[in-house]
């Protein structure tokens, strides 16, 4: 057990009505609407001048009761609404989720599903990087990057669009597999993809990796150890970064990914920068993973044999997956019917959250924007 | 160069200067009071810029009106200035005050009547093309030892400052 | 909180009459409530259909350690799907929590969630998800509450916990004591109910709060 | 009074030094007008500029290929709603924006464009525009603290303390450049902007050349320091949309907002305007002694109707690349006319009078425009400074340099 980080107290938010030389706390309001708090994020600052003495975070904004929801749909209806949670990365969402139920139903995808399914959630693994570093650049400043990485992520929403109809909320995967077989040039259509990717991810790093003024920005900002990381619970590249290797696709493998060779990129210092070069490789394998995924994408049926009405023994599941923000996990508890009895997820964005108090504490204002950013929070998915 | 209108620019700035000056003191708000000084100050560099010292003008925006009254904002604004709001402006002793200012307007006045000799009479008129390179051979030739004098007064000052400062950090 | 006495008891009310539109997954859902309830309280894994699984024991050096310190304060210790489980007594799942954190190496608290079986005695599952990455292994611990019963506070094992547990109170109602900063996290603060209780309809918004702040009817 | 206005044509001074008021009001109104127009279309030019970097067309609806957007955007911020925050001191609120319009255009009084194109030549013209230039950080003080909202605050704060510290490294390099115009034959110096230019001339080399490193470090510190003094990208913390919203303006819109935008465009221009006199000889002309003799002659002063001729050929290749499709007939018609006038104002730059009053006023422009360009690009490129690092760059690092390099060029100028 590593030393637990001493606890945040939080914040007196008393109004700083102080007079002459202790006039200098000041309580600063960011969000619900600014924009760099990437949704309705609000973010309490209490700060000495522009130094952060500490955060508190109000979240719920975008709630909805996913969970609710799911405890009164059917399996197969509650599908579409994972989408909306994390809705940068809804393919991964959904994987989650149809794994999660097969998993209570025992029943296995058949391989050439597992293997479309891996090639659409690392492709919106690349999605996601690619808003993240957009956005993250413009919270930085700089404002080209957010143009180029959009350009190339249109190029994984087509092919969403035409593998399912939907560019964003894909609803790609079935309890049980996929529903719809490869488009006629699907495989043709990705290994293009693959290929027109590493030069512009080249390009992106162009940008940035050796520009003084994003080094000296990110470098030694929003510095979290390995020991607060696993204490808070943090996950995905920020867990990363800090340098444990860690990933739940090497860890417990789901789908198909034993079957592809890639590396986990690992970070050293656990600051902003080490978190935007672990994105960028990750960038990278992911890439690698595609291209070895529709090199051997077997025959078959893409189906498995899943009852019309599905009614999962009584029992309870807890299956994780690797989303591009963390670990995405579901608790399901079933009772036999039709329906969940209760219908757990575990965001990762919600639970990294928790960790900006820490990463900011003693930083600048300014920071607050690159940590927020460099967390990769998508509050559809911290409020649900 | 023939002037223009120099009567009317000098009692338009005499009157601006005076009119700042007076806002100074009767604004209940610092900030305001902060700006009319401002408003003063430029008066004043016009001022100079109409007796032919184009350099002391440039120095008293820079210094005065730019760099100094700033720093003032500056302070004036970190403070809370709800409590001066509310208080009461002049205290009790202004007739103290008025016999300490007639006093010394009566002593000016009188250096003014009986001293008519220290003044010149006729204006030796500097060349405004080589003002600045007058000012600048008069600072570093004849007054150079005054002048380094003020300038190490305003190192320690800074340096004072600085010590000052860390201490609270 | 004021509203913690106020909400609703389990029990009292069954299904709420939402309008007309979601009779059936109601009707669905109370139904398959008793059903659980009935068969399932204790443990609902182990009353698996004929075709369906079963939740066989689960030994391990560290069920025998535990079996041995605790005795029957261990109350089953389960495999299902291959996914372990452990379910204890709530007197003393907080010191096996700590044990579990500083001697077996479960250093990281996955998520921390309940779950409401409102005819059972102790209407609370309250599960730990626990991760190690040592050992590359998942656990889950389960222990029953009673309604009104608070429980430790683990955040001061895992720092992580103190989000998910604001989450759990703020869902469920369950206090936990020693928490560092108890409050509703994602809905208002002025919400009344708690939203995953079974007795807590999804038709059932808070009508009111949603007429008082918003202005609008709820529209449900 | 005819002869009042005539008798200032033979002369060979700026209005301001000839003492002639109507010359110089003309003067002022066609800088003013000029600028004016500058900001527009550096305004257009950015959004352009910008876009293309960005991998996108930009301005594109209104007019051909956007050229009457900036017009547009003027016409809806004067139409906008004037909003003044209840709790704003409306006063003050009210004299911010009109501080940095003032001071920005004030600056353009000693502005030279040619020997004689200035309003008037100042004897203490560079101490002139930087006191002008310090008095905006006036208003962007006000501007947040009327406001009376946290954003503004923090934003002015920032802004100010940013002017201030790089107003220093500032005025160093400016020094140094000032030096070096008393290093010539009759060895005086001078403030004069149009001084400066000349000794420039008489020296026979721009400044950027001169003591070679030192000339360019003192340069480069300049064009450092002025886009920290205009709060430009890298250095736009004050505006710095992430963290502060809009800085000192946030609570600004509609015209006063177009006043800060005006006074910040203006305020580029001048810095610009003020490296371009200082370092790039001004309104002199590339190789001015290089490139000697009647022919090198000719063919610079044909430079400036042949930029607005290939400005016009551009514009036609437009027209021609225009879809034909009655939807962009008025477009097309609009460019077409847009580089028939420019290509008119080109013949017209080529006739022998204008072409020889014109070309100072071409090459001082094109440098400028130079600049410019450098500041989009930067915006295009660089993520933002933080705080507390912008700070270190400007005492850290610019201050000593420029220290050093005034030292250096005040030994190296005794020694030689």
């Amino acid at each position: 057990m590593p030393d637990s980080t001493p606890h945040p107290s939080p914040l007196e938010l008393g109004s700083p009505d102080k007079t002459f030389l202790d006039s200098n706390e000041l309580i600063l309001n960011m969000g619900p609407q600014h924009p760099a708090t990437h949704g309705v994020l609000r973010v309490i600052l209490k700060l000495d001048g522009e130094k952060v003495l500490g955060v508190e975070c109000v979240i719920g904004y975008l709630h909805r009761g996913v969970e609710k929801i799911g405890e009164n749909r059917t399996y197969a209806m509650f599908n579409p609404y994972v989408d909306r949670m994390d809705y940068v990365a809804a393919v991964s969402n959904g994987l989650g989720y149809c794994e999660t139920v097969e998993k209570l139903l025992q029943v296995e995808a058949p391989r050439r599903a597992n293997y479309i399914r891996v090639i659409l959630t690392e492709l919106n693994r690349l999605a996601s990087h690619m808003l993240w570093l957009g956005t993250h650049a413009l919270d930085i400043g700089a404002m080209t990057p957010l143009f180029y990485t959009f350009r190339d992520r249109e190029e994984i929403l087509k092919i969403f669009e035409k593998y399912c109809g939907a560019r964003l909320t894909t609803h790609a995967f079935r309890i049980g597999g996929c529903q719809y077989e490869t488009y006629d040039g699907f495989e043709r259509d990705v290994k293009t993809f693959v290929d027109f990717v590493p030069p512009k991810i080249d390009e992106y790093e162009e940008l940035l990796t050796t520009n003084r003024i994003w080094v000296e920005r990110t470098k030694n900002v929003g510095k979290i150890s390995a020991a607060d990381c696993k204490a808070l619970g943090v996950t995905g590249p920020v867990l990363r970064a800090s340098g444990v290797k860690w990933d739940i696709r090497k860890a417990l493998p789901y789908a198909a990914y034993s079957d592809f060779d890639f590396e986990i990129p690992v970070g050293a210092n656990g600051d902003t920068y080490d978190r935007y070069l672990v994105r960028m490789q990750e960038m990278r394998q992911s890439l690698r993973i595609i291209r070895q995924a529709v090199e051997g994408l077997p025959e078959g049926p893409i189906m498995a044999k899943v009852p019309k009405v599905m009614k999962p023994p009584a029992g309870e599941v807890y299956h994780s997956i690797e989303a591009p923000k963390g670990e995405l996990g579901y608790f399901i508890v079933s009772d036999g019917s039709t329906q969940p009895y209760r219908m757990r997820v575990r965001p990762p964005s919600f639970v990294n959250l928790q960790a900006l108090d820490l990463m900011v504490r003693g930083q600048l204002v300014a920071d607050v924007v690159a940590v927020i950013g460099t967390l990769d929070i998508v509050l559809g998915e911290v409020d649900r | 160069m023939t002037p223009v209108a120099t009567p009317f620019f000098f009692y338009f700035l005499a009157a601006l200067t005076l009119l700042s000056a007076i806002l100074v003191i009767t604004r209940k708000n610092a900030v305001h009071s902060a700006l009319a000084l401002i408003l003063g100050l430029l008066a004043q560099a016009g001022l100079y810029l109409m007796l032919y010292a184009p350099f002391v003008a440039g120095v008293q925006i820079i210094l005065y009106a730019g760099g100094i009254m700033v720093l003032f904002l500056f302070v004036i604004m970190l403070v809370n200035l709800e409590r001066s709001q509310k208080e009461e402006q002049f205290n009790r002793q202004w007739l103290v005050g008025s016999l300490a200012a007639t006093a010394l307007g009566g002593l000016l006045v009188a250096v003014f009547i009986k001293g008519k000799a220290l003044f010149p009479t006729s204006s030796t008129q500097i060349a405004e093309a080589s003002n600045t390179q007058q000012v600048g051979e008069l600072l570093y030739g004849q007054y150079m030892f005054p002048f380094e004098i003020a300038s190490l007064l305003l190192l320690v000052a800074i340096i004072g400052a600085v010590v000052m400062a860390k201490k609270r950090i | 909180m004021p509203e913690e006495t106020k909400s609703p008891l389990p029990g009292s009310a069954g299904e709420p009459k939402g309008p007309a539109g979601e009779p059936q997954a109601g009707g669905a859902q109370s139904a398959a409530a008793a059903k659980s309830a009935e068969t399932t309280s204790e443990k609902p894994a182990a009353v698996a259909k004929p075709a369906g699984p079963v939740a066989v024991p689960w030994t391990s050096p560290l069920v025998a350690n535990l079996k041995t310190r605790y005795g029957s304060g261990v109350s089953e210790a389960s495999t299902y799907l291959g996914q372990n489980c452990l379910v204890l007594d709530s007197s003393i799942t907080h010191e096996i929590l700590r044990i579990l954190a500083e001697e077996q190496e479960f250093d990281y608290c996955v998520d921390i969630t309940a779950v409401h079986y409102p005819k059972r005695e102790k209407p609370f599952d309250l599960v730990w998800i626990l991760y190690s990455f040592p050992r590359n292994q998942r656990l889950r611990v389960k222990t029953m509450l009673r309604e009104q019963e608070s429980f430790p506070s683990s955040a001061s094992i895992w720092p992580g916990a103190n989000w998910l547990e604001r989450e759990v109170y703020d869902m469920f109602g369950l206090r936990f004591e020693g928490h560092p900063d108890l409050r509703r996290i994602l809905l208002p603060e002025d919400w009344r109910g708690h939203p995953l209780r079974k007795d807590y309809g999804i038709i059932e918004q808070d009508e009111q709060w949603v007429q008082a702040n918003l202005g609008i009817e709820s529209g449900q | 009074m005819l002869d009042y206005v005539t008798s200032y044509l033979s002369s060979n001074t700026t209005p301001g030094q000839a003492g002639n008021v109507v010359w110089a009001l003309i003067y002022i109104l066609i800088v003013f007008a000029g600028v004016s127009i500058a900001v527009m279309a550096m305004n257009w030019l950015e959004r352009k500029a910008l876009a293309h970097f960005q991998i996108r067309l930009g301005p594109m609806r209104v007019g051909p290929h956007g050229l009457l957007q900036p017009i547009a955007d003027a016409i809806k911020l004067l139409t906008k709603e004037d909003i003044i925050p209840e709790n704003a001191d409306r006063l003050v609120f009210w004299i911010a924006p009109l501080i940095i319009l003032c001071a920005s255009f004030a600056v353009y009084v000693v502005i030279p464009f040619g020997p004689t194109h200035a309003i008037t030549d100042l004897n203490i013209g560079i101490l002139f525009m930087l006191g002008v230039s310090s008095l905006s950080v006036l208003g962007v003080v006000m501007a947040g603290w009327a406001s009376n909202s946290h954003y503004p605050l923090i934003g002015s704060l920032r802004s100010s303390a940013q002017m201030i510290s790089y107003e220093v490294a500032m005025g160093m390099a400016v020094v140094s450049a000032i030096l070096m115009t008393s290093l010539n034959r009759s060895g005086t110096g001078t403030l004069s902007m149009i001084g400066i230019v000349e000794a420039q001339q008489q020296q026979q080399i721009w400044y950027l050349f001169k003591f070679f490193p030192l000339g360019f470090i003192a340069f480069a510190i300049f064009a450092i320091a002025m886009v920290a003094e205009t709060n430009r990208a890298p250095f736009d913390l004050p505006e710095a949309e992430s963290e502060l919203t809009a800085g000192f303006h946030t609570e600004y819109s509609g015209l006063r907002w177009s006043l800060f935008m005006l006074g910040e465009y203006a305020a580029m221009i001048a810095v610009s305007s003020i490296a371009v006199t200082l370092w790039l000889g001004g309104w002199l002309r590339p190789f001015p002694h290089a490139l000697t003799g009647a022919t090198w002659d000719l063919a610079f002063s044909l430079l400036p109707g042949f930029t607005f001729l290939v400005l016009a050929v551009v514009a036609w290749v437009g027209v021609i690349r225009m879809p034909k499709h009655s939807y962009f007939r008025m477009q097309t018609l609009g460019l077409a006319g847009f580089g028939v006038l420019l290509g008119l104002i080109g013949l017209v730059l080529f006739a022998p009078p204008v072409r020889d009053r014109i070309q100072d006023i071409f090459w001082f422009t094109a440098k400028v425009a130079f600049f410019m360009y450098m500041y989009i690009w930067y915006r295009a490129t660089f993520p933002r400074y933080r705080f507390d690092q912008l700070m270190r760059v400007g005492w850290k690092v610019l201050l000593p340099v420029s220290l050093g390099v005034l030292i250096g060029t005040a030994v190296v100028g005794m020694v030689l």
